[in-house]
Formats: structure tokens, C-alpha cells, sequence
């Protein structure tokens, strides 16, 4: 019971702490920036702790922080080896097969706008098919290995992308075409010199949006038959033999490299949409 | 009447067909009990949901069971309404299998979240590698049904004799077309289905008072099964919340359970036992468990519910 | 030959709400080297002739020539530039490619690319600013360097569409003696659009007046300053007499509502 | 009808598509069918099948490939299969069926009109409480700096997170603390679905510009003043847009709910039909999942448009 | 009592790119009943003096009182009604709610409101519109309910910025006759941001010219124009007089540059 009560303090304390880091005087400061969300997530995991410790919560329910990070460090080479599995193999493959003819078919539907009013709609009806249900049948057909996992991939970020695309593709003013117009620009050098860099903004939209989907979809895609590795596979067998240490310490990989590959995307975008006002600031 | 919940290993299914009829027959309205049976899932843990205090009773495999037990979670065996296995292993007959000598190189599909181990176990007992390779087997983590081996992207799949087998029968395959390998029969036989609680709650002479009155009631309720299979069928059926089983299948799998809870009064059989642990602990260089587990089993409830 | 002519045109939007009557029997001969001016409330069809002129919208009626041709071939022939209300420059293209654009749609090659650049740059006062981006531009700046793109093809006609539109008065001054020194310097055609009776005054050789419901041409002004215009001719008498022919124009328009 | 027509010929062109699939796909199956009904196939063993390419089966055995569009546990049924399964499970259940509505006066567990219901109800539920959290939490991020700047990060981290994977231990968690029935699912469902609402809410309540902002300064207006009459109304066209994306998240966070929980619903349909090799159930399920979301979507689209246009801001 | 008064008042913005100095030095004096325009270049300053007034921007420098209060106070005790550049309505308000909006906020029963719209909507001329939303008026329609919302309840100030920098010349005219009347009648000092120097003379009775880098006041012009000004007024010697004295000094402030 003190541990819980320890625990209340320590959250009360450290909201404080952030409290007047964001409202005092380093309130604009780089530092504040950084260290408010770093201290909520330690206080998340500080609370955690006490409260699993202090209410006896069982390991086999719910494994203290620091029991999952003695997991994570021990199990390193089984989790290298099941990131490489799940996210180099399934959701790299995916990410790019999905997106880049996600891509491609936005510019063709773009072009034809009997194509747009067809497949957009469609499209959206399909985009609303659960992925639960498609995994199944994605193993089945593709096989057990990372092909199949891929494949799921690519049907999940494939509508986002596309419809990002598309908007992005359509986001010029009528001015902006006008101009070309005048110009007499044909259709290619419109869409090189106009339309693909104004929609570069919401192509990256989707592709930070394919992110996510593309890790969340090549784990549970593994959850519908594998081979013995992958992080899916190690979640799934692990919460079978009760070592829930290890389940969270996948999932802390999944995290991670969830917010690596966000950041990454975020980071080229930056490089290339630098025009863009919302990059601007 | 005292509640008690159960939680169930896998779907509403005849597998559980005794706790159904018992329900269904009122054996635990007469033992003055309130039973709610909790069907298990993929992915649901039932010794997680017993350890969280979400029901008072699971059914679960001896193996992991232990495994469990080893992991920290005190689960106790209070009784073993299925004597016998009907774990097997099914093969297509042209993959060029005739025994466990011959399975490398080939692709065999398992079941793992805590059902893998009765296959490690054999695997290390034959001494085969199941990390792939020339000399090893190449495991699948199989999903839920017989597709693997229809659409032959495994040579061998994990059956039940109950169900699965029935499934790849049911889809046109026949017998001669397939090898089985029952783990009955090749020697490394566990013990399946069984009840087990957490070994505190057996410190409280309420609980244990109410688990006896549900061991017995079960066990009159898997009596009842075993001489009505088609009744016992159509009553799963109804507890179906699916929807989705078949009569048909649902009667060939009662008449099949009735098969291995055919040699149990619901008491656990020393010897069974044993033989399971000793299979358990064999597994060479990666035993699936590692100590002799002490404690894991009691005679207390069956010894007073079946007197 | 005249370089715009515009005879009974004609144009009616389809729209929800109806047919919107935007150009009615619009008349108007445009000579080389003139500086025509379009001045008229809102909504009057300023905007709209303009775009007939360069062929990005097509009239319901009546003919229109540029050059002797129709508008769409005026427009494949790049027979003229276009300066729309707000400067329009592509944000992900420095200063510099921004009007190397057009140059590069035509084709030319690298190095006449960037001479004419060079020189257009030169000509708007935009020196040194050619890596910059558009946004790290004054508004002012932003407009001379959609002018410049419209220069950096010999075109001979130069239509602009309210170009000052969203500038302050001073540096609205100074614009439009640039574009008064350009024209003098060049003696391109220009079609010009405002919103300020001053504005219309100062630049042009004819003051088209223009009123709304349906758009219509309602007086044709021509000036009688002579080219030459320094900034303080505004107070001439003569000056204020053809803003007070302009402004009792565009109030005649207004009543109409 | 011109915005049908294209909808239709890509339906159409799909549906064409999807036949001429099947024959490939099923292939295996359908010879293997045919063999055992007599027919000679090439080559003559189902394990030289399975080693020989698709295409090449079909073009060698043309004749036997009659039937490609009605093969039991086909890898990929064909559209009117699915049509039949969806029919049988729905209308002919209910109204044929010894369970369905018509003769036992409530509705089938057999079909997809209960399953649905089953879904639909946690749905909803696990919409409503995702969305009102989202909204709270937007709120908070609006108007605190700290919980902007410490939850905001942790927001986007949490959906890098596989739900699915956390979901048999979310329902066992709450078995432990008595919660059960519904609420496990839809508790689900509102962790897909407050993200998306966060996002848009966040961006709607900030939306007002500093002009709009600085004229209640110039009344002096309190706090709660400029929440309800000026963050709120002009967070309407964000909230409703995240909403119809919320309610999507929160039908598959349903779903995904149900697979542990083999209690009904559409997910548990999809398992059981993936259990028992029967693609046609699992297609069924899925299409009437889709039809659903399209439904709620345009439920909310249709309250949004009378919303914007009471409020004045339709175009 | 003067109603506005600024002595050596200092604004600096600390930005990323380093302090940048609004407001050096300003000293002025408002007396009750006044119209005092504000002209200058962009950027020197000008919103920036209106938002310190109504207490929206703090100096960092100096005293600033209204009505004898600090700027914050005045705000609180709501002294001032203010205008802004856009109309800035509410698009979910109609027009009789846009301008109901500082009632319902400042506490108003609901007959007094009704009341209070009614009569402020006829001071605009926009009887009858009550109902319709912002978007179903043209631009001057609506820079004019934002005028009657600034009126609806009775500050003595009233801070004009830039509000008719997005309209036409005509409907500028017009309004600009309007607001003189509505001083006429209310007697309400009013203090408006312009860009235009026909404007800033012709309505007001003291002209603030400011420059930039950083901004200051340059010259400040006691009109000699009558109270009482038709438009036409425009066209005499007087009004072109004082307009080439605005014109000096905002010339001079754009040379600094
Ligand atoms: N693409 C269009 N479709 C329908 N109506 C249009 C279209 N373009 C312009 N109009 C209508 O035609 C009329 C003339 O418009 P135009 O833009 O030429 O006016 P303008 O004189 O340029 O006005 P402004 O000074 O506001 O720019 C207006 O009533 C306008 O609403
Ligand atoms: N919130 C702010 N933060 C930093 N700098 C500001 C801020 N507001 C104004 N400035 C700067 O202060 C100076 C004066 O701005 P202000 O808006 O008062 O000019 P203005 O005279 O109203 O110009 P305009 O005619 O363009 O409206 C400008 O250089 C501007 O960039
Ligand atoms: C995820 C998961 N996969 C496989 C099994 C294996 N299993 C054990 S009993 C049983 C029923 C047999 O008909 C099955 C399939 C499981 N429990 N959970
Ligand atoms: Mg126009
Ligand atoms: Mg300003």
C-alpha cells in the first residue's frame, strides 16, 4: 500500500515538475521540449512499477518495467532476430511494394477522372475491409514466410496512400494551373513541375501514416501462422507460456522502431516539403 | 449456490462437451452451483485469466500447465477427465514419410501458444533439429485449420483425433492417402484436458468444498456425454454463440472425445502422470521443463467428489 | 492590324444557381503598344475578358483575336505573358527557377536559362535574391519576381490581373513606375486590371470601365497624358479630371444594383 | 447517374477480374476435386501439382476446370459464392432457418444479422467512450501546455503499439477486475478510435485564427466563454471528419476484440470460418463488416451535413 | 482629461531571429471625440500601437493610459469597441448572432440584446439580414456587421485596423461616408488603421504618419477640413494638400530602408 501511495506522490510531483517546465521561465527553452515528455513516460513507467509491486499484481498479468527491460537486454539476439524477420523482411517490403504502387496508381486515377470517381469509392469500401479478416486469407495464399506478411502490409497502407495522393495531386490552385496553362505545359511537364511537387505534403502524410499501419499489420499478420520467429510469432507463443516480460519486451520494439521509422519519415520529409509553411514555422 | 467460473481451453466445442451437458442437465444447479463456462480463444492465456481472478477453474494441458507451474504461476491439477491423448501428427502419405526417422527436411506445422511442447518434447527425444536446415525439420507456426497441409504447404500438420483429423477427412482426403502418428502411440504420449485452480485458493476449505461439488457434477456431466454423444453434441451446439459448428462435426467429435475420456473417472492417474513429466523432462538439451515439479497435482477434490 | 479584338463577345457561366451572364457584347480594339486598363466593381468580368484574352476561358459567343488568331493558338504560340492578382510563385522553387519555368517548359537551353533570368532579375530589381525563396520575400518582392517570370519569354503582350492588388500604397507607387518604365522601354502591349481609379489613371493610354449583372463594357477612355508620367502628375488637374470621368463611370455601375 | 456509372464498371471490372482469378487460384483444389470424381488430370498426383505452376495447370487441363467457381474451401471463392453465403446468412437464416427471427421470434446466432448486432453494440460503445475521451483529452491539450507537451508524444507512441497483440491481454485484464461481456471489446475499440478524434480535435480547437481569438480578448471573455463559443463551433468540420475515421477504427478494434472472445460477432465469424477452412464465411463476414462501416460513416456524414448547415457552415 | 495617452512608449518582440523593435518612442495624445487615422508603410507599427491601446500587447517600455486606466484595465471594464482587418464574423453566427456575441459574453438579457441588434443593424443598413450567415453577404456587407457588432454595446472607443484594406474603391467610398456619419452622431473617438492616404485625410481630424526599423511616429497632421465632409470634398486644394503632406512623410519614412 505505501508503494501505491509512493506512486501517487511521485505522479503528483512530477506533473508539477512539468507543469512549471512548461508554463515557467525555461517554458521556450530546447531543454523543456525534450524533458516534459521524457518525464511523463518515466513517471508512467516509475507508477508502473510501484503499482505492480505494491498491489502484488501477478508477473503472469502484468510484469513490473524493470522485469521487462532484464527481459529486453537478456533476449536481445531473439528480438534482433525477430525485428529482422517482421520489420526488414514483412514490413520493409510491404511498406514499399504498398506505397510505391499506391503512388503510381494515384497518378494514373489522377489522369483519368472517370478512374477517380470509379475507384475512389471503391477503394474506400475496401480500405474499410478489418485487416483481422484479410490476414487469414493473405497466409494462405502467400504462404507462411514474410511474403505473406508483406502482402498484408501492402493491402493495409496501399488506400491511405492512395487517397493521400490523390488529394495531394489535386491540391494545386487554380492559379498555380492556370499559370501553366499559359504556358501551354503538357500534361508531364504539369505533373513534374507542378502537381507532384504540391502534393508532396500529402504524399507524406500517408507515407507517416503507412508507418504505423505497415509494422501493427506485418506483426498481426503473423498472429495467422508463421515460421518460428518474428515478432508477431514471439508475442503470440509468449503470452501462451505466460512470459509476459517478453511480450512487453517486443512490444517495447515495436515501439521503438514504430517511432524510429515515423522519425525517419518525418525527418526526409522535412528535407523535402522545407516550403511547405507547416515546416516553415 | 456458490459461482463458479470456468474457463475453457479453447472454443464451444464437443471437446468440452461434459461441462456443457452438466450445465445444460442441471448436475451443477444440483450440486448447488451457478457454473459460467468461459469459451477460450486464440491468443487467450487460460492461466492468465486464472491468475487475473477472472474465473475460479480452467481446463488446460498438462504440459503447459507445467510449464506454467515452473514459470511462477502455482497452478494445481484437481482432476483429469481425459485419459488418453488425441494429439497427433498427420502427413501426406506421397511427402515420402513413413516415420519420425525420415521427417528432415521436410515442413511440419505446429501448434505453439503453450501447445508446442508435447512436439519439442518428441522432437528432442528423436533427437531432430527444429531450426530448419538439411537435417532438421522446418516448423510452422500453424494458424487455426487443416489448410497447411491441404494446400500442401506443410508435409505434416498437428491434429486432434476429434477434430482436425475429421476436418481433413471431411474435405475429401482419405485415410490411405495419409500417414498419422499418434503420440499415444510413438510413446511420448501427455496428459491433456484437465481441471486446474491456483494452489492457495486449495488452502480454503469453502473452495475446496466448491470444487468438489463441480468435479463430481463434471464428471457426471462427461458420463452423460459419453453415453449420449448425440445429445451432448446438439447441447454444445446450442452453447454455441457462434453459430458456427456443424451437427455432423460436432457428433463425430463427441463420439471421438468420448474416446480418450473413456478410461478416467476424473481422478489423475499416477502413472500418466509421470510418464508425462518424464517426457517433458527429456528433451535433451532443451527440456520444456527442468526440475520435477512438485506439488502440481492433488487427489484431494476427486478423492472426496468421486466417493 | 490590331493586336486584340474583341467583337459582341460573349459569356455565360453555367452554374447551380443558374446562368451567369459574365461578359455581354463586350466591343474593344486593342492597338500594339497600347497600356489598356480594366477598372470595374467586383465581379464585373475584368477577370473573365482577361482570361478570354489568353485563352483559359472560351467565350459563348462573338470573336476574339490575338495576333490575328484565335486565343488558344495565341496561347500555344506564347504570345504573351500572364500576371495574375497574387504573385503565384511555386514555394518549392527558389526566386531564380521560378522564372527560369516557363523557360524551361519552352525549352530553352541551360545557358540562355539563365541569362535571361539574369536579366529579368536585373530588370525587376531583384538582383541578388535569385537562391532566396519565395517566402523569404516581401510581398512587393514576390509580385516584381511574378512579374519577371512573365518577362523572361519575348512575349508581346503582357496581361496582369490586379497585380498590386494586395500591396501598400507606397510600394504601389513604385511598382507602377517600374511597370511604366518597362512599358516605355519595351512597348509591349499591356492589358492591365485594378481596383484603384489612380492606379488606372497613372498607367494607362485607355481606360476601359467596366459594370456588373450582366458584365459590360460602359465607357472606353482615352487618356490624354502623354507617355512620359512622373509620380506627381496625379495632382494635375488634367490628372483629376479623367479620375473624376472614371470614378462617375464606375458610380453610374454601382447604382445600377 | 453519372456518379454511379464509374462506380459501377469498376465493380464490375473488379467482379470480371475476380472470376478470371479463381480459376488459377483454385486450381489445385478443383483437379484434385475432379481427380477424385474420375476425371484424368496432368499430371495425375496431387503432390506433382503442387509443385507445378498455376498456369500451367489450367492450360493443361482445360477441360477439368469446370469447377473452378464452385470448389469447397476454395482459396479464393468466387463472387457469387460469396453473394450465396451472405444470402444464406442473413435472409434465408432468418427466415427459413429453425432459429432465424420468422420462426423463433428472436435472431439467429447462425446469422450475420445478430453477428452484426453482436459487433454493432460494442461498436458504438467503444466509439462513444473513445470519442468523448479523445474529446476530453483534446480539450486538455488545448488548454494545458503541460499535458499538451507530456501526453501529445506518448499519444503517437501508443499507436505504434499492435493492439492486436495487446487485446486477449486487455480482456483478461479486465476479466480479473469483473469486467466482462461488451465492455472488453469496446474498450478495444475506443483505443483505435480516440486517436484519430485527439488529432482532429487538437487541430479544430486550434483552428480559430488570431483574429477570432483577440476579439473575445476585447470582451474580456472568460475561458470557459471561449471554449463554447468560439474553440467549439469551429472545431465542428474537424470533429466530424475524425469522427467517421474513428468509427472505421473502432468496428476493426471490435473485430479484433472478438477473435479472442469467441462469444459472436463478425470477428468471431471471420475466426470460425478461418477454423474450419470455409473462405466463404470468411469473405461473408468480411463484406458485411465493410457494408457496416460504410453505413456508420454515412450515418455520420449524413448528421454532419445537417449539423454544418444548421450551424451555417456547409458550402 | 485627454481619453488615450502614450508617453515614450517602447514595444521589442523577442523572436528567433532576434528583438524586433514595434514601437520606439511613441508619444501621442488623443482627446475625446477625436478622429485619428494611422498611416505608414507595412510593418511600422501600427496594429501594434491599436493592440497596446486595447491591451492586447503589452509595452516594454513607457506609460499608456485609457480613460485614465492602464490599457488592461480599459479592457476589462470593456472601453472599447474593436475593428478588425477581415470582417473576422463568426461563420456558424448569423449575422444578428455575430453581432449578439459580445452582449451574450458581457451578460446582456436576451430583450436587451434583441434590442440592442436591432437598432446597431439599422445604423449599418442592414436591416433585414439578421438571419442570413456571413457568407451569404458580399465583403462590404460584412465588414459592416463587424462595425455594428464593435457598436453593440457603448464604448466610448472605438480602434479601427485596416477594416476596409479588402474592399473595392466604391464600397469604400461608401463606407467610409458611413462611419464619418456614425462619429457625427455618436461623437465616440475613434482611432483607424489605413493604408490608404485619400481615406486617412478624408476622414480624419489628426493624420499619425509612422516608419519602420524601427517604428516610430514621423509627422502627425491636425486636419484643416471641416467636420462636415461630402465626398466630392476629395477634389479640393485643402484635402490635396494635406494628402501631399501624408505622402512626404510616408515617402521619407520608405527611403530609411
Ligand atoms: N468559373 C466560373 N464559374 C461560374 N461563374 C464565374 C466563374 N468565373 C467567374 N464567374 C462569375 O462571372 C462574373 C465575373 O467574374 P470576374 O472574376 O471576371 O469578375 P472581376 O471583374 O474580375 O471581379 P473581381 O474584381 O472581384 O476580381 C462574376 O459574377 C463571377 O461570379
Ligand atoms: N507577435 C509578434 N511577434 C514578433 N514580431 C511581431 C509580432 N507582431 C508584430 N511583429 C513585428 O512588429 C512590427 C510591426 O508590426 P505591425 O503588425 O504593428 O505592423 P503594421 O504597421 O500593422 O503593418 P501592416 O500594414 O502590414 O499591417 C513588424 O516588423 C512585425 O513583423
Ligand atoms: C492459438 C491456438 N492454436 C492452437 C491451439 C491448439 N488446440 C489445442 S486444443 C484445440 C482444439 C482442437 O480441436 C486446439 C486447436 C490452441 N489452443 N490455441
Ligand atoms: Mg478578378
Ligand atoms: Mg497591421
Amino acid at each position: 500500500m505505501t508503494l501505491v501511495i509512493l506512486a501517487l506522490v511521485i505522479w503528483v510531483a512530477a506533473w508539477a515538475l512539468n507543469a512549471w517546465l512548461s508554463n515557467g521561465p525555461l517554458s521556450n527553452s530546447r531543454i523543456a521540449g525534450i524533458a516534459v515528455p521524457l518525464i511523463f513516460g518515466a513517471t508512467v513507467l516509475i507508477v508502473w512499477e510501484l503499482v505492480v509491486r505494491g498491489m502484488n499484481v501477478a508477473a503472469v498479468i502484468l510484469p513490473p518495467p524493470s522485469v521487462i527491460a532484464g527481459t529486453f537486454a537478456q533476449n536481445l539476439p531473439t528480438l534482433w532476430a525477430d525485428a529482422v524477420q517482421t520489420i526488414g523482411k514483412g514490413a520493409v517490403s510491404g511498406y514499399i511494394i504498398g506505397c510505391g504502387s499506391a503512388f503510381i496508381v494515384a497518378i494514373i486515377v489522377d489522369r483519368y477522372d472517370f478512374l477517380r470517381r470509379g475507384l475512389l469509392p471503391v477503394g474506400n469500401f475496401m480500405a474499410a475491409l478489418p485487416i483481422v479478416g484479410i490476414a487469414p486469407i493473405l497466409v494462405m495464399w502467400f504462404g507462411f514466410d514474410w511474403q505473406s506478411k508483406s502482402a498484408v502490409v501492402v493491402v493495409m497502407v496501399f488506400f491511405p496512400m492512395l487517397v493521400n495522393t490523390v488529394a495531394g495531386l489535386r491540391d494545386t490552385s487554380a492559379m498555380q494551373r492556370d499559370l501553366m496553362h499559359t504556358y501551354a505545359a503538357g500534361y508531364f511537364q504539369t505533373l513534374i513541375k507542378l502537381r507532384l511537387p504540391a502534393a508532396m505534403p500529402f504524399v507524406f502524410n500517408g507515407l507517416k501514416i503507412a508507418t504505423t499501419l505497415a509494422l501493427i499489420g506485418a506483426i498481426v499478420a503473423e498472429f495467422f501462422g508463421s515460421p518460428v520467429l518474428g515478432m508477431g510469432f514471439r508475442i503470440s507463443t509468449s503470452v501462451g507460456q505466460l512470459a509476459l516480460d517478453m511480450v512487453w519486451a517486443e512490444i517495447v520494439v515495436a515501439a521503438l522502431a514504430g517511432s524510429a521509422f515515423y522519425g525517419l519519415i518525418a525527418l526526409i520529409e522535412r528535407g523535402v516539403t522545407f516550403w511547405h509553411p507547416s515546416q516553415r514555422k | 449456490a456458490d459461482d463458479v467460473t470456468l474457463q475453457l481451453k479453447w472454443v464451444t466445442q464437443a471437446q468440452f462437451a461434459g461441462y456443457y451437458v452438466a450445465l445444460d442437465q442441471g448436475f451443477y444447479e444440483e450440486a448447488d452451483l451457478n457454473v459460467t463456462i468461459l469459451p477460450g480463444g486464440p491468443d487467450i492465456a487460460p492461466g492468465q485469466v486464472l491468475a487475473g481472478g477472472g474465473a475460479d477453474v480452467m481446463v488446460d494441458w498438462l504440459p503447459s500447465a507445467l510449464a506454467a507451474r515452473e514459470k511462477g504461476l502455482p497452478i494445481v491439477n484437481i482432476a483429469q477427465p481425459f485419459k488418453t491423448s488425441g494429439l497427433m501428427l498427420t502427413c501426406w502419405k506421397d511427402s515420402g514419410i513413413t516415420g519420425p526417422e525420415d521427417f528432415a527436411g521436410h515442413t511440419l506445422g505446429v501448434w505453439f501458444f503453450g501447445n508446442e511442447y508435447p512436439f519439442l518434447s518428441w522432437m528432442s527425444q528423436e533427437g531432430i533439429s527444429t531450426d530448419g536446415g538439411e537435417d532438421g525439420v522446418t516448423v510452422l507456426k500453424q494458424g487455426f485449420n487443416v489448410d497447411p497441409l491441404l494446400q500442401r504447404q506443410a508435409d505434416c500438420i498437428s491434429t486432434m483425433t476429434y477434430n482436425e483429423f475429421g476436418q481433413v477427412l471431411e474435405a475429401g482426403v482419405t485415410e490411405d492417402e495419409l500417414v498419422t502418428f499418434k503420440y499415444e502411440d510413438v510413446g511420448v504420449a501427455t496428459l491433456e484436458d484437465g481441471l486446474y485452480v491456483l494452489e492457495d485458493q486449495l488452502e480454503d476449505p469453502a473452495f475446496v468444498d466448491k470444487m468438489v461439488r463441480f468435479v463430481a457434477a463434471s464428471m457426471q456431466g462427461w458420463k452423460w456425454a459419453e453415453e449420449n454423444p448425440e445429445e451432448a453434441a446438439m447441447i454444445v451446439l446450442d452453447y454455441d454463440e457462434t453459430g458456427a459448428q456443424t451437427e455432423e462435426h460436432q457428433i463425430y467429435m463427441m463420439g471421438e472425445v468420448a474416446k480418450l475420456t473413456a478410461g478416467s473417472n476424473g481422478a489423475l492417474d499416477e502413472a500418466d502422470y509421470q510418464r508425462t513429466v518424464d517426457t517433458l523432462l527429456a528433451g535433451g538439451s532443451d527440456p520444456v521443463i527442468t526440475m520435477v515439479p512438485e506439488g502440481a497435482w492433488t487427489h484431494a477434490i476427486t478423492d472426496e467428489a468421486l466417493n | 492590324m490590331s493586336v486584340i479584338e474583341a467583337k459582341g463577345l460573349n459569356l455565360t457561366f453555367q452554374t447551380n444557381d443558374g446562368p451567369v451572364h459574365a461578359l455581354k457584347d463586350v466591343n474593344l480594339t486593342i492597338e500594339k503598344g497600347d497600356f489598356v486598363s480594366f477598372i470595374g466593381p467586383s465581379g464585373c468580368g475584368k477577370t473573365t475578358f482577361l482570361r478570354c484574352v489568353a485563352g483559359l476561358e472560351h467565350p459563348t459567343g462573338g470573336t476574339l483575336s490575338v495576333n490575328g488568331m484565335t486565343p488558344d493558338e495565341a496561347r500555344k504560340a506564347r504570345a504573351y505573358g500572364y500576371v495574375f492578382q497574387a504573385a503565384g510563385l511555386y514555394p518549392w522553387r527558389t526566386i531564380g527557377r521560378n522564372i527560369a519555368l516557363p523557360l524551361e517548359i519552352m525549352g530553352y537551353s541551360k545557358s540562355e536559362q539563365a541569362e535571361r533570368v539574369k536579366r529579368v532579375l536585373d530588370l525587376v530589381e531583384l538582383t541578388g535574391f535569385e537562391k532566396k525563396f519565395p517566402w523569404q520575400l516581401s510581398g512587393g518582392m514576390q509580385q516584381r519576381a511574378s512579374i519577371a517570370r512573365a518577362l523572361a519569354f519575348d512575349a508581346d503582350i503582357l496581361l496582369m490581373d490586379e497585380p498590386f492588388g494586395a500591396l501598400d500604397e507606397i510600394v504601389r507607387d513604385r511598382l507602377n513606375e517600374e511597370v511604366l518604365k518597362l512599358w516605355n522601354n519595351t512597348g509591349k502591349t499591356i492589358g492591365f486590371v485594378t481596383h484603384s481609379i489612380p492606379e488606372a489613371v497613372y498607367l494607362s493610354t485607355k481606360i476601359v470601365v467596366m459594370s456588373p449583372r450582366p458584365g459590360r463594357i460602359t465607357d472606353v477612355i482615352e487618356s490624354t497624358l502623354p507617355r512620359e508620367r512622373p509620380l506627381d502628375i496625379r495632382d494635375s488637374a488634367e490628372f483629376i479630371a479623367i479620375a473624376h470621368r472614371v470614378r462617375d463611370g464606375l458610380r453610374a455601375g454601382h447604382m445600377d444594383e | 447517374m453519372n456518379k454511379l456509372g464509374p462506380v459501377i464498371t469498376v465493380i464490375l471490372a473488379i467482379v470480371a477480374f475476380w472470376y478470371v482469378a479463381a480459376v488459377p487460384m483454385n486450381v489445385q483444389e478443383t483437379l484434385t476435386a475432379a481427380e477424385r470424381a474420375g476425371v484424368a488430370v496432368t499430371p495425375d498426383n496431387a503432390r506433382a501439382r503442387s509443385e507445378a505452376g498455376r498456369w500451367s495447370l489450367v492450360f493443361q487441363n482445360l477441360d477439368a476446370l469446370g469447377g473452378s467457381w464452385s470448389v469447397d474451401r476454395a482459396r479464393l471463392p468466387s463472387p457469387h459464392q460469396v453473394l450465396t453465403e451472405i444470402y444464406n446468412s442473413t435472409w434465408d437464416e432468418e427466415v427459413n432457418g429453425r432459429r432465424g427471427i420468422v420462426n423463433s421470434g428472436s435472431f439467429s446466432n447462425r446469422s450475420l444479422v445478430y453477428h452484426s448486432g453482436v459487433t454493432l453494440g460494442a461498436t458504438v460503445l467503444g466509439f462513444l467512450i473513445g470519442a468523448g475521451f479523445g474529446i476530453l483529452l483534446a480539450v486538455g491539450i488545448v488548454y494545458s501546455r503541460t499535458m499538451d507537451r507530456s501526453v501529445m508524444p506518448w499519444a503517437i507512441v501508443s499507436q505504434t503499439i499492435p493492439i492486436v497483440a495487446l487485446a486477449p491481454m486487455i480482456i483478461v485484464v479486465l476479466y480479473s477486475i469483473g469486467i466482462g461481456g461488451m465492455m472488453p471489446k469496446a474498450v478495444i475499440s475506443a483505443y483505435l478510435s480516440f486517436f484519430p478524434v485527439v488529432v482532429g480535435m487538437v487541430k479544430g480547437l486550434r483552428s480559430p485564427d488570431h483574429m477570432q481569438l483577440d476579439l473575445l480578448r476585447t470582451y474580456n471573455a472568460s475561458k470557459s466563454q471561449g471554449f463554447w463559443k468560439l474553440r467549439l463551433p469551429a472545431s465542428m468540420p474537424y470533429l466530424f471528419t475524425s469522427l467517421k475515421i474513428g468509427i472505421a477504427a473502432s468496428l476493426v478494434g471490435a473485430i479484433v476484440g472478438e477473435l479472442p472472445v469467441q462469444r459472436g460477432g463478425l470477428g468471431a465469424r471471420m475466426l470460425s470460418g478461418s477454423y474450419y477452412g470455409q473462405t466463404e464465411q470468411i469473405w461473408a463476414a468480411l463484406f458485411v463488416a465493410a457494408i457496416l462501416a460504410a453505413l456508420m460513416v454515412a450515418i455520420i456524414g449524413w448528421i454532419e451535413a445537417r449539423t454544418l448547415k444548421r450551424m451555417g457552415m456547409a458550402v
